[in-house]
């Protein structure tokens, strides 16, 4: 760890009011969805991970809360675990709480990731659940017009963020000759 | 009041050809629309802190890039999409083209010496066969098979109702003042009393914001907006179709600002007729070109400081405040007329 | 489902946790000029244009016939010196853009550029241990053919305003910054 | 595909309602009368998307923005590059603000590998962070001026963001793409005449902002053009994620500099330009503001800005003999052989910038190799893509370029 103090580090130290009674809060509303609510080293980011039955019922209360806009929806790949880690990052633009970042994870099926759209709580999220889609294949049910953003129309293949989808790399090092 | 008629066959016939292929017909508006598109970039450049056109003849700043412009549009190739209403298509840019020309043949341009087609109330004549230009102009938008055409078209016809009327009410106005409807004779009395500027100036301003709308000039360069309508009603065009169709603009501009001048600045005013006829001529020409082209260069000026306006807020701005000046300069005229 | 937040939907707790934290003096008030005074403005606008008819300020520089001399250390062109090399073929590894290819010069693996792809970013110049890469301000090239740009070895060890085709350029000027005039360009001596 | 229709559905549907309602154009459903216009990817007004436009007479009934034209795919090249290869291919999309997206990424790959820079790189990283931004909110005026028809805003816009790019190529050594910022400091030091050129340059664009003001701001043309155009409404900037100067406009005083300092901007005292109406004229002013601001910002840094080494010491340590003496001598940081091989510990971080048109988000999953195991990269413009769908509806024709040019959308940082 770097010795020097600096303004990052030093937040991480002093103890944040703000967010431990915005964390009681959290906690008191959303306990009936039991979610599993840690937060990263830096005091900035809220981790939160839920069922995928439950993140609509979260989603509503948390927007009660505050947390009025979604920055950005996406997938992770796990082939291995068979499953496509749903990410959410949520934010606020209310005084005290645009400082924290809340970061929804849930987990889906990786044959059939299918999860209820989030557009009616946060309208924010129609374009980034349009590009989720058309990346992992991750179906999301009542979007209003769920079709491809990106990705040209005569693109076809399968999802391709998804790790299956191989792309041509090169390994630097070896010696390839001249060009002439 | 006889002013002098015609002169023999022989010399009419030779003034005839000079009056419009020479000074103020063909040769001036050669000469002077290249200048003025030269002037109008190289002013662009100079408030845009850059040099404006200089490659080609770079020690004279340029000036023949209009040249080679020209050059180029006429070596090109012009395609004609096939799903386009050809005779309309290929016939409209040329008829705009007569009707913008056609007036200069009725104008008075030398004291003392009648225009070729001398018609005793021509500006009457004048203002008829300008407000015919604008009608081929839709038609071009109309004949091209593009959507931004079409809409540019409807621009072109809605803002041509809404600013031809103003600028045809402040013309007749100034007549209304001098009593006549000869452009010669209207020369003549501005002579005697003061220059039509001075006389009824609600009448200059609203005939010259008109004459900015008329011929395209920045604020109201509205039907060939780029960056809506790609170039408006001559989307389709290329080649020398598109040079041509490019160069009307600024030859109706050259026409207007000649009849603004005839009008209001009195023409050849400072020299009257003096005895001998090819002075006269000469003199005259130059010192109405001299007003024409100072107008020419004020409207130009004007593109490197407005942006455009929208379709509404111009047709608005017609029917409202434009209309309400000429109809005071019909008033102000009427009261000029009484006095003097 | 309506468009506003309903305020009052937001918790109580969290309404009172929002009243406390900002400090006003940090936002700027941004009033929208009351439009009035047409005649003016538009007399204000014509004249500042007309200033620069009458006292132009070019800032841009006629090009072939002057050409721009960069500052100190600006990334231009480069080129290896195969002896200083020591075959560790970092730069390889560290390019971005994959434009270094490395060839066998008796036994050391030395890189050999595609100035097509080189983004100068100068990554293999930094990471370079032994520094063999020398660089120079040199970035006017004009490759008429794509295989000029793929560098062979002896190509790449010269310097490059040897084999690099370039236009004629004309005197070089040095860019200065001007309070008044913005850029200045001064001959250089 | 059958997308169920259900609430969420007649959600939108009427918010695109009440926008009608809004602007009384009394135009309703999709007659026979529409046009749907294309205003494609090589069309003067659009950039590179096409805005699917379906005209009723002049009035836009439906908009959709059909963007994807330059997707760079950023997020899958980077998971197959080295964590530093992606620093030039992150600041490629945003051409022109490149350095607060750099010190995104960076600030992410920091925190997964727990290194800190030093207080002289944060203030270079700041002073090049503002330089960008004013260059990025000129190219912004010049498109918007561009497409009122005004070619003088653009010229004028273009030469004065000329001034900013000489100051970073003396800073970085390149015009527009510096790759300035790595991970643990910066690559160059301030040269011996940086901070009195700095200050010409900015008396310099000072006195042009006066002229800008008579020429642009106060036209009277430019203001009927814009004013009341676009008017996005705090709340409905709030419930479509806006970000940048765009919310700043419509009375929402959010940005990442002040609600979550990094680098050096806690140091700085500046302020934020908020206005209230939200039409593409506040949109504008707000942007000259933020010239002003970010001025004072470089201003104070190159005052407070502290000496010292600018790579943190644990980069540092690793620089053999050679490259110790270059850094003393030439304060250029040579890259030790570990950073082209980077191996942050397994994890999570996350990082947000404000950058010209708004916040970016960074969001890196690290599985322990050279690779990222996943980068989420969201960019201003990804987020503002919504408001062609719900803001052009209703407005004119003529008004697509003017909120097009006002939003400052640009395409590539959209598509990334």
């Amino acid at each position: 760890m770097s010795s020097q103090t600096s303004p990052q580090s030093t937040q991480m130290k002093k103890e944040d009011p703000d967010l431990k009674r915005f964390l009681e809060i959290l906690n008191e509303r959303t306990k009936d969805l039991n979610p599993k609510i840690s937060i990263d080293k830096y005091g900035r980011a809220i981790y939160i991970e839920i069922s995928n039955e439950k993140l609509h019922e979260l989603a509503e209360r948390l927007s009660k809360l505050g947390i009025d806009h979604v920055k950005s929806v996406t997938g992770v790949d796990y082939p291995s675990e068979n499953k496509i880690e749903l990410l959410i990052h949520a934010g606020s633009y209310l005084r005290t709480l645009r400082k924290y970042t809340i970061i929804i994870k849930s987990f889906l099926d990786r044959s059939s990731p299918k999860t209820r759209s989030l557009t009616d709580v946060w309208p924010s999220a129609e374009f980034q659940e349009r590009e989720a889609w058309e990346m992992f294949g991750i179906y999301f049910e009542g979007h209003p017009d769920l079709r491809r953003l990106l990705l040209p129309e005569d693109f076809e293949g399968t999802w391709p963020m998804r790790k299956d989808f191989m792309i041509k790399t090169r390994r630097p090092g070896e010696v390839e000759g001249p060009w002439k | 009041m006889v002013y002098i008629g015609p002169l023999e066959i022989p010399g009419r016939l030779i003034y005839d050809f000079l009056h419009i292929f020479i000074l103020p017909g063909f040769g001036a508006i050669l000469v002077l629309v290249i200048l003025i598109i030269w002037a109008e970039r190289k002013i662009a450049g100079l408030v845009q802190l850059r040099y404006g056109p200089l490659h080609v003849s770079r020690r004279i700043g340029g000036a023949l890039q209009l040249v080679a412009d020209l050059i180029r549009y006429s070596l090109q190739e012009f395609i004609v999409p096939e799903n386009v209403d050809k005779i309309a298509y290929l016939m409209a840019p040329a008829l705009a083209l007569l009707f913008a020309v056609i007036p200069i043949a009725f104008m008075p341009t030398a004291p003392g010496i009648a225009p070729p087609i001398y018609v005793e109330p021509n500006l009457l004549l004048i203002l008829a066969v300008i407000s015919l230009a604008p009608i081929f102009v839709i038609v071009t938008g109309v004949a091209s098979d593009n959507k931004f055409a079409f809409i540019g078209s409807l621009r072109e016809a809605f803002l041509m109702i809404s600013y031809e009327i103003p600028f045809i009410i402040s013309i007749l106005s100034t007549a209304l003042i001098y009593g006549t409807l000869d452009l010669y004779k209207i020369v003549e009395a501005q002579s005697k009393t003061f220059l039509g500027v001075l006389l009824n100036p609600f009448a200059a301003l609203v005939a010259y914001i008109a004459i900015l709308r008329i011929t395209g000039r920045f604020p109201f360069e509205i039907s060939e907006a780029e960056s809506e309508l790609v170039m408006g009603p001559y989307t389709e065009y290329s080649g020398l179709m598109y040079g041509v169709a490019m160069g009307i603009g600024y030859i109706k501009l050259y026409v207007y600002t000649l009849l603004f001048s005839i009008v209001f600045l009195g023409g050849w005013l400072p020299i009257s007729s003096t005895g001998n006829i090819v002075f006269d001529y000469i003199l005259g020409n130059i010192i109405l070109l001299i007003k024409a082209s100072i107008l020419m260069l004020i409207a130009v000026f004007l593109r490197s400081v407005y942006p455009r306006y929208r379709i509404d807020q111009a047709v608005r701005l017609g029917w409202s405040l434009i209309l309400i000046l000429s109809g005071a300069a019909v008033a102000w005229s009427l009261i000029i007329h009484l006095i003097i | 489902m309506s468009l506003r937040i309903v305020e009052e939907e937001m918790d109580p707790e969290i309404k009172e946790l929002i009243e406390k934290g900002f400090d006003k003096t940090k936002v700027l008030k941004v009033s929208l000029p009351k439009p009035g005074a047409v005649v003016q403005r538009n007399v204000d606008a014509l004249l500042t244009g007309f200033k620069y008819v009458v006292k132009p300020m070019r800032l841009t520089i006629d090009y072939p016939y002057k050409a721009v001399e960069y500052p100190e250390g600006y990334r231009g062109m480069f080129r290896v010196d195969d002896n200083k090399c020591v075959g560790c073929t970092l730069c390889d590894v560290v390019c971005p853009a994959d434009a270094i290819r490395l060839v066998l010069k008796d036994k050391k693996k030395v890189p050999v550029i595609n100035w097509g792809r080189c983004i100068f970013c100068y990554f293999c110049v930094d990471i370079c241990p032994v520094e063999a890469f020398e660089t120079t301000k040199y970035h006017d090239a004009v490759f008429t053919r794509f295989e000029d740009m793929l560098t062979t070895l002896e190509e790449f060890t010269k310097r490059p305003e040897d084999y690099v085709p370039m236009r004629k350029i004309g005197k070089r000027y040095k860019v200065v910054i001007d309070e008044y005039r913005g850029l200045r360009y001064e001959p250089v001596g | 595909m059958e997308v169920d229709r259900d609430s969420s559905n007649d959600f939108l549907s009427n918010l695109s309602q009440e926008l009608f309602m809004i602007r009384e154009t009394g135009v309703r459903e999709e007659g026979e009368r529409l046009i749907e216009l294309q205003i494609g990817p090589a069309h003067p007004g659009s950039g590179h998307m096409r805005i699917l436009a379906w005209v009723d007479g002049d009035i836009v009934v439906r908009c959709d923005p059909d963007i994807g034209f330059v997707h760079r795919t950023i997020e899958k090249l980077s998971e197959n590059r080295a964590y530093i290869k992606t620093i030039p291919l992150v600041e490629r999309p945003s051409l022109l603000d490149t350095t607060p997206i750099t010190i995104g990424y960076v600030n992410a790959v920091e925190k997964l590998m727990g290194i800190e820079a030093p207080p002289r790189a944060k203030y270079l990283r700041t002073i090049l962070a503002e330089i960008t931004r004013i260059a990025s909110h000129f190219y912004g005026i010049g498109i918007l001026a561009v497409f009122l028809g005004h070619s003088t805003g653009f010229m004028w816009a273009f030469g004065d963001r000329e001034v900013m790019i000489e100051l970073a190529t003396m800073l970085t050594g390149a015009r527009i793409t510096y790759a300035y910022v790595i991970p643990g400091g910066v690559r160059r030091d301030m040269p011996q005449n940086f901070p009195d050129q700095v200050e010409k340059g900015l008396r310099y664009i000072e006195r042009r902002l006066k002229d800008w003001e008579k020429l642009f701001l106060n036209n009277p043309v430019v203001e009927r053009r814009l004013r009341d155009i676009g008017v996005l409404k705090p709340v409905m900037a709030r419930r479509l994620g806006i970000t940048g100067p765009n919310l700043r406009a419509s009375g929402v005083d959010y940005d990442v500099r002040m609600a979550e300092p990094y680098e050096a901007y806690d140091e700085i005292d500046f302020m934020i330009p908020v206005a209230e109406e939200g039409d593409a004229y506040a949109r504008g002013l707000v942007r000259f503001k933020e010239i002003e601001q970010s001025i004072s910002i470089i201003r104070q840094a190159i005052k407070k800005i502290p000496d010292g080494d600018i790579i943190s010491p644990q980069i540092s340590r690793l620089f053999n003999p050679l490259m110790k003496k270059i850094y003393a001598e030439t304060r250029r940081v040579k890259f030790p052989s570990l950073l082209a091989t980077l191996k942050p510990p397994k994890g999570e971080a996350m990082a947000r910038v404000e950058a010209g048109r708004g916040e970016a988000l960074f969001h890196i999953i690290s599985d322990g190799s050279t690779n990222p195991y996943r980068f989420r990269f969201v960019t201003p413009s990804f987020r503002n893509v919504i408001l062609f769908k719900y803001l052009i509806p209703g407005h004119r024709v003529a008004d697509i370029p003017a909120i097009y040019g006002s939003i400052d959308y640009f395409p590539p940082e959209a598509d990334r």
